[in-house]
């Protein structure tokens, strides 16, 4: 049985990948911002995933309107970065785990998912900004990937309710995978922050703090906002805060915060961060009785 | 040139759906098209070709010249596209906020800060 | 609001498409199986349907398999066909019906089918035919349309009862689409048949015979086959019986049949033929009230 | 090279799940391409060649050369794209099942309408 060992979920910010690539550490703006991420490497260093199931959205690289799905799940033996169009430097190409990725297929279509089902797949800053923040200065990623793409960019997008319980039956699949490896969830996006209209620059400091103490210990509670509440609460890509719901939802056991970090603003972002680790329910009894 | 979406009610707030999509569509392609070097640079050496190969509307073509956001989205842009357009002219997203908020940039970052306070 | 006429449920079989364009009608071969379709133009001509919703599955003309959806709803002004590899002819373009199609989607997405949305979408023969064989010799297709493509290309496919809850959203949609549109709905593809492997030319006489004669008043009995039920009573691609199911599935009132036709073979295929009217449940009961 | 699925239980049935599609991806990629008019003339011209861009494996290379649908489908072939392969030869799918059951055309197709009885 595969080990969750637990979920991050951060923002994605396209200029950070641009700050890494200058190595802007240090920079006052950007200090803050990267503090925030030491803590979350330390965990990973001791929870030592073997892959990376990761709910991010993709920006007008991968999908375009022609045919745009709800939920596109990767089923490719690599996966590969490409020019996005405004400059940020491309990434190595990471190594997928089509088995894996089929595992879950036939369990999310099985529960009704209607996934689109990708043996080529293209990942955006989404994917690779928080895999630059959480692996920095390493020639190859030392994990396998299974990217899987929500729609945030033509709605109707699929409700908060909709991508909890799509990070569940992930949870699920991943419980009932017959191999002795350790998976880490990841959730990229938010937190609030709206790049158009009139209201361009909006942020909800209250709001995104609220949600960062929900998704912990009541993450349902959320799952009652829809996608019109979320984005009037935490602008318009504000949304993205349903890739933290689905990573959030993928992990079955007893999740305690190890970390959180929240810093406003990057680029027109609230960047937020949280490590959760998983912690299978009941392991206490199971000791005792033993 | 505003666009008024009713089912939301959110000011300022231009939701892509579907009315939205249709609108759109001949711009967003261009735009998406910038993914590729080669697709910016002939757009830069030909913009009046470049739009016409993608059928754009004259709302869209006039939006496309004055570089000009709002008219963009009323348009039917979608702001994932239009960042494509606005890279080819080395705007950032924080440029297009001041500009739609008719904020000097220097305005429209101190605002970003201040709501962190 | 739309009003459903009903629902007819037909065989595809590309080389239906050659044996039109070649004017084969009277050729013994192909007379049986022509001979089926001028009592659905009486009906059809006496429901004078406005839009055709039609679910049928894409052979690899639009779809391939480095982005495989399970659910593709057409939301474009137009749907072409296209040169399929192996020489049928093209038909003339299809006027699409995009205010509907949106409609349609919004109220799919929120009832959580998790749709892709096509603003471009080549329709292939299982789209065609069907629409060759209902309206034969016209310059220009009399009705507009909205295509959903079902996935039976790559298994896992979403299961019959999945496609039948599908058609069952659709036609909770239509009736509440606010125009005064009558709508046909169109299931094409089936019934058993097997093109490929050892067991290919399998073909199931009482098996079919069943299915049509359930589908009509007991629909939900079939849905309890699973896919891999259907491809061992149908052949590999009997399951493209879950388009039937799908069509329906759609019919929200009480489903009366009026026409049914039943053919070996057509090519490697059992052509079948159904036309469904769908009345509004307690029409009667109004009447009487009123 | 009978390709053994015990998943189903399905017997002479091959159904085209992950371990066929990851398999075979090549070799359909290659048959989605003979949608088009010209990539099925350049296949003819030289299927060396054809064969090479598209990266297929020595199996798959040799079921292309031997035009055998069973060795086809243990490489991963898909029959919707390999019908369009068959079509450049003009095999329809009687053929194709005649081939795959080791009987003439004319005793499949007398299966087939014995079948209707
Ligand atoms: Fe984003
Ligand atoms: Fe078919």
């Amino acid at each position: 049985m595969a080990t969750i060992v637990g979920a991050i979920t951060t923002s994605h910010v396209p200029a950070i990948g641009g700050a890494i690539a200058k190595k802007l550490h240090q920079d006052p703006y950007w200090q803050p911002f990267f503090a925030g991420y030491p803590p979350a490497r330390e965990w990973l260093a001791k929870a030592r995933p073997d892959v990376v199931v990761a709910f991010y959205n993709d920006h007008g690289l991968q999908f375009f309107l022609d045919k745009m799905p709800t939920f596109a799940v990767g089923a490719a033996p690599e996966y590969r970065h490409a020019d996005e169009g405004w400059g940020i430097p491309t990434v190595a190409p990471f190594r997928g785990d089509p088995e894996l990725s089929w595992h879950v297929i036939e369990r999310l279509i099985a529960e009704e998912f209607d996934l689109t089902t990708c043996q080529e797949m293209l990942v955006d800053h989404a994917f690779t900004v928080p895999m630059s923040l959480l692996w920095p200065d390493v020639d190859a990623w030392p994990v396998r990937v299974v990217p899987i793409a929500i729609n945030t960019v033509q709605y109707p997008f699929p409700s908060p309710a909709r991508c909890f319980r799509l990070g569940q039956a992930v949870g699920r699949a991943l419980e009932a995978w017959d191999r002795d490896v350790r998976v880490l969830v990841l959730g990229t996006g938010g937190l609030s922050h709206q790049l158009d209209g009139e209201r361009a620059g909006f942020i909800n400091k209250a709001f995104d703090q609220m949600c960062m103490e929900k998704l912990v210990a009541e993450p349902e509670a959320l799952t009652r906002y829809s996608t019109v509440d979320i984005i009037r609460e935490a602008g318009v890509q504000g949304v993205e805060f349903v890739m933290w719901l689905a990573a959030r939802g993928a992990l079955t056991g007893t999740v305690a915060r190890v970390h959180a970090s929240y810093h406003i603003p990057i680029s027109n972002t609230a960047a937020g961060l949280l490590v959760m680790e998983n912690r299978p329910r009941g392991a206490a009894e199971s000791r005792a009785a033993a | 040139m505003k666009v008024t979406q009713a089912w939301h009610g959110i000011p300022g707030t231009t939701i892509f759906d579907g009315v939205q999509a249709r609108k759109g569509y001949a711009l967003n392609k261009m735009c998406y098209s910038f993914n590729s070097a080669e697709n910016r640079a002939a757009f830069l050496a030909d913009e009046d070709a470049y739009c016409a190969k993608f059928g754009l509307t004259p709302e869209q073509r006039e939006a496309v010249r004055e570089r000009n956001v709002l008219k963009l989205i009323a348009a039917g842009g979608n702001v994932y596209y239009l960042a494509k357009l606005a890279g080819i002219f080395h705007l950032d997203v924080q440029d297009l906020g001041a500009q739609q908020t008719g904020m000097t940039k220097e305005a429209f970052k101190a605002k970003l800060v201040e709501q962190g306070r």
